[in-house]
């Protein structure tokens, strides 16, 4: 494994209309850890991974993809990059099976089939009802069926838990661990502690203390 | 060059050197509009056709200019903004819009003041009457969209984008209003026969013309300025600039 | 060289006078507003600006006099 | 890996699937279109000639009318459950998926009120001869207001209550497509040749197929941190 960080984040300022949410944060990923974003409501949280997405314009700061400036490779980038937000991202009129098929199309989703992936993540027998009729718990899992089936090496996520039961959990984070073990990375947001010795937190409420 | 852009580029710079040359700004406007409208209003000879009515012109045609004009110094400040990300820029495009806006509405309501003694009625659906109609629906929406985002830089961004789509598109219009109108009806009555024009009515109507440019670079600059205080007012500068008052 | 005879004629021209009074009156009354609008919305915004200032140094003294 | 293709038409058939599982949302704007159109005999008058005048102007009024009722659905309900971020976080380019988006989305509302709209043509007595450029108009007009409408509707798509937004911000855009395509019918219903008109149309959307993609691709990086 090499020492050098897969994403590098230097001197990220972000202000919502002149109103610092977080400013000078800095830090990098490597392969094999887990980023947990700590903090209270309103912090800053999902912005931060929004940015380390590249779904938000980034204002002051520089993002770097395996040392290389994100606004150059961004294409390579999101092909080695797996975010699940806070909406799921799944269509409820379809069933999580043609959910999958469909994100396929987009994202490089292709270490398992589709199938494997939903009896993996404990939804076998829910794969051709429609989305609309499953609990948010197994829409959350659908949505994580995903990552059962991505190659991409950085996971982002925004609060992976919310909705999941203790089985759910404990799932996700067998999962999480595979992962790092296989030289992934992993940034995710929660406010509940994870049972996982990989993870090191970065805390944002300090930083917006410090800001104001 | 690089650098001499970037300095323009910040507002703080903008605010100041821009204080400096207001009131001469303000002073040429107010002479050059003032001449213009005793000439325009008292001196010019009368048209022979349509009488007195015709000194609406004065106001009309320079209003009109500069309605259209404005919306390409809009859309021209939100592409600078986008492309540059220079925040001047995107402030600049935000002020022009409520100022073209109102350009347009002098343009149209003079338009129809005039309407009535020349054609007997205040709204006739000619090719010119029309497209200035469809530009201040344009500066209305450009207008509508600017307040509803809930951040500057989204909103600055989202209205560039609509300027510069608008931008494409004001030829077209303007092309297809004015063959919409030969199909329709001959164009029987010009509204305005600047060229063919007496050099003794003309004159004025050239004061009247710089007199608006004046006018248009006067207000656009106050409502940059403006809109600087509001984006900066958390800086020590202008924080500096409140407590100097 | 003025064109009408006397200011009554000025006034009515040629029985156009409230079409082009009304033009010229109401155009130059939207551009007057047009041009005094921002100035006084920025004098506000600085008298705002002030007063939330003064604010804030009174409460730092007060919270420094009670420190001591 | 993913393919340009395949991720093309892959989201033309999800959307298309997701259309035929919600088929009576279809018919809304065809119902509109039907309503709109029967309000004109009854505001104005249910004499043929005078209608016969009018239905070209009111068939391709109410036929915007119906397109611009239906925009508001192309970016919104992706962005309210996620899938719209999913697409722009994927290698594949956006304006790509943009495109297949606006395809997909002009095949279930704007087609079908070019279909629909011969059968309003009889109701308001429209000549014979306006029949063809009506409907060949339409296929050149309703794709050009789906693809302006798709700038308008990405602008707008984090926005709260941005439908009359949506209206106000696309409607002017639309001014050119409006004249040259119910001119197109008029000159048909009096004789004249059309084929001039329908060209320009067809330039005017070919032209806009070429831009809006991109500045729809623009405006939803924009408009999703709305």
């Amino acid at each position: 494994m090499s020492s050098q960080p897969l994403l590098e984040f230097q001197a990220l300022t972000f202000e919502r209309d002149d109103w610092p949410l977080f400013s000078d944060l800095s830090g990098a990923i490597k392969a094999g850890e887990i980023l947990q974003i700590t903090g209270p409501n309103g912090c800053g949280k999902s912005t931060l991974l929004h940015i380390l997405a590249t779904i938000e314009p980034l204002n002051i700061g520089t993002l770097r993809w395996l040392g290389e400036d994100i606004a150059k490779c961004r294409q390579q980038y999101l092909a080695d990059v797996a975010f699940i937000g806070h909406q799921a991202g799944l269509k409820s009129a379809l069933s999580p099976r043609e959910n999958l098929q469909w994100l396929s199309k987009l994202h490089p989703l292709s270490r398992c089939t589709s199938a494997a992936a939903l009896a993996r993540i404990g939804l076998a027998g829910f794969e051709d009802v429609p989305c609309y009729t499953l609990s948010a718990g197994q829409l959350r899992r659908a949505a994580l069926a995903t990552l059962c089936m991505t190659q991409a090496r950085l996971w982002l996520l925004d609060e992976p838990l919310t909705a999941l039961d203790v089985q759910g959990i404990a799932d996700l984070e067998a999962l999480l661990l595979a992962h790092v073990e296989n030289g992934g990375a992993v940034v995710l947001s929660s406010h509940q502690p994870l049972a996982n010795p990989a993870v090191r937190t970065l805390a944002l409420d300090a930083m917006a203390e410090a800001a104001l | 060059m690089w650098q001499w852009f970037h300095k323009l580029g910040s507002p703080r710079w903008f605010y100041q050197i821009s204080g400096k040359f207001l009131p001469w700004l303000a002073v040429a406007c107010v002479v050059l509009i003032a001449t213009g409208v005793v000439w325009g209003l008292a001196f010019a000879p009368q048209d022979a056709r349509q009488g007195n009515s015709f000194r609406i012109i004065y106001i009309h045609v320079p209003a009109s200019f500069l309605a259209l004009a404005g919306y390409y110094v809009m859309a021209a400040a939100g592409a600078v903004g986008m492309i540059w990300k220079m925040k001047l820029a995107d402030m600049v495009m935000v002020a022009a819009a409520p100022l073209g806006a109102a350009l347009t509405f002098i343009a149209l309501f003079t338009g129809a003041v005039w309407g009535k003694p020349t054609w007997g009625t205040y709204w006739i659906w000619d090719a010119r009457i029309t497209s200035m109609l469809v530009l201040l629906f344009l500066y209305i929406g450009i207008i509508a969209l600017s307040r509803s985002f809930s951040t500057r830089e989204t909103s600055a961004r989202a209205c560039a984008i609509l300027a510069l789509v608008g931008t494409v598109n004001i030829p077209i219009i303007y092309k297809s209003v004015d063959w919409w109108y030969t199909l329709h009806q001959p164009a029987t009555i010009k509204l305005s026969g600047a060229p063919s024009m007496h050099p003794d009515m003309f004159k004025p109507l050239l004061v009247m013309i710089l007199g608006f440019y004046c006018f248009y670079a006067l207000v656009l600059l106050l409502n940059t300025r403006t809109e600087i205080l509001l984006r900066e007012r958390r800086t020590t500068w202008v924080k500096e600039l409140a407590e100097g008052k | 060289m003025f064109q009408f005879e006397n200011f009554d004629a000025f006034i009515a021209m040629g029985g156009h006078g409230p079409y082009v009074w009304g033009a010229y009156g109401i155009s130059l009354a939207v551009m007057a507003w047009l041009a005094l609008a921002p100035l006084r919305r920025q004098r506000a915004l600085l008298v705002d600006l002030r007063t939330q200032l003064l604010r804030t140094q009174q409460q730092a003294q007060r919270r420094r006099g009670e420190s001591q | 890996m993913t393919t340009l293709s395949g991720a093309f038409f892959g989201v033309i058939h999800r959307d298309l699937s997701i259309a035929m599982r919600h088929r009576g949302d279809l018919l809304n704007p065809l119902f509109f279109f039907l309503i709109v159109v029967t309000l004109v005999p009854l505001g104005i008058s249910p004499e043929p000639a005078r209608l016969a005048a009018m239905a070209p102007g009111m068939i391709w009024i109410s036929a915007l009318l119906a397109t611009l009722l239906a925009l508001d659905n192309l970016f919104q309900a992706d962005f309210a459950d996620g899938s719209l971020v999913q697409m722009m976080l994927s290698p594949q380019p956006l304006w790509l998926l943009v495109l297949a988006k606006i395809i997909a989305h002009w095949l279930v509302s704007g087609l079908p009120v070019v279909l629909f709209a011969p059968l309003l043509g009889l109701m308001l007595s429209l000549p014979q001869a306006g029949f063809l450029p009506l409907l060949l108009g339409l296929v050149l007009g309703t794709a050009v207001f789906s693809l302006i409408g798709a700038v308008g509707a990405a602008l707008t798509v984090a926005l709260h209550k941005g439908s009359v937004l949506l209206s106000l911000v696309v409607m002017p855009l639309y001014v050119p497509v409006l004249i040259f395509g119910s001119s197109a019918v008029q000159r048909a219903v009096d004789g004249m040749s059309y084929g001039g008109v329908l060209a320009i149309l067809a330039a005017v959307s070919a032209f806009t197929l070429l831009v809006a993609p991109f500045a729809a691709a623009g405006a939803l990086k924009v408009g999703i941190n709305g």
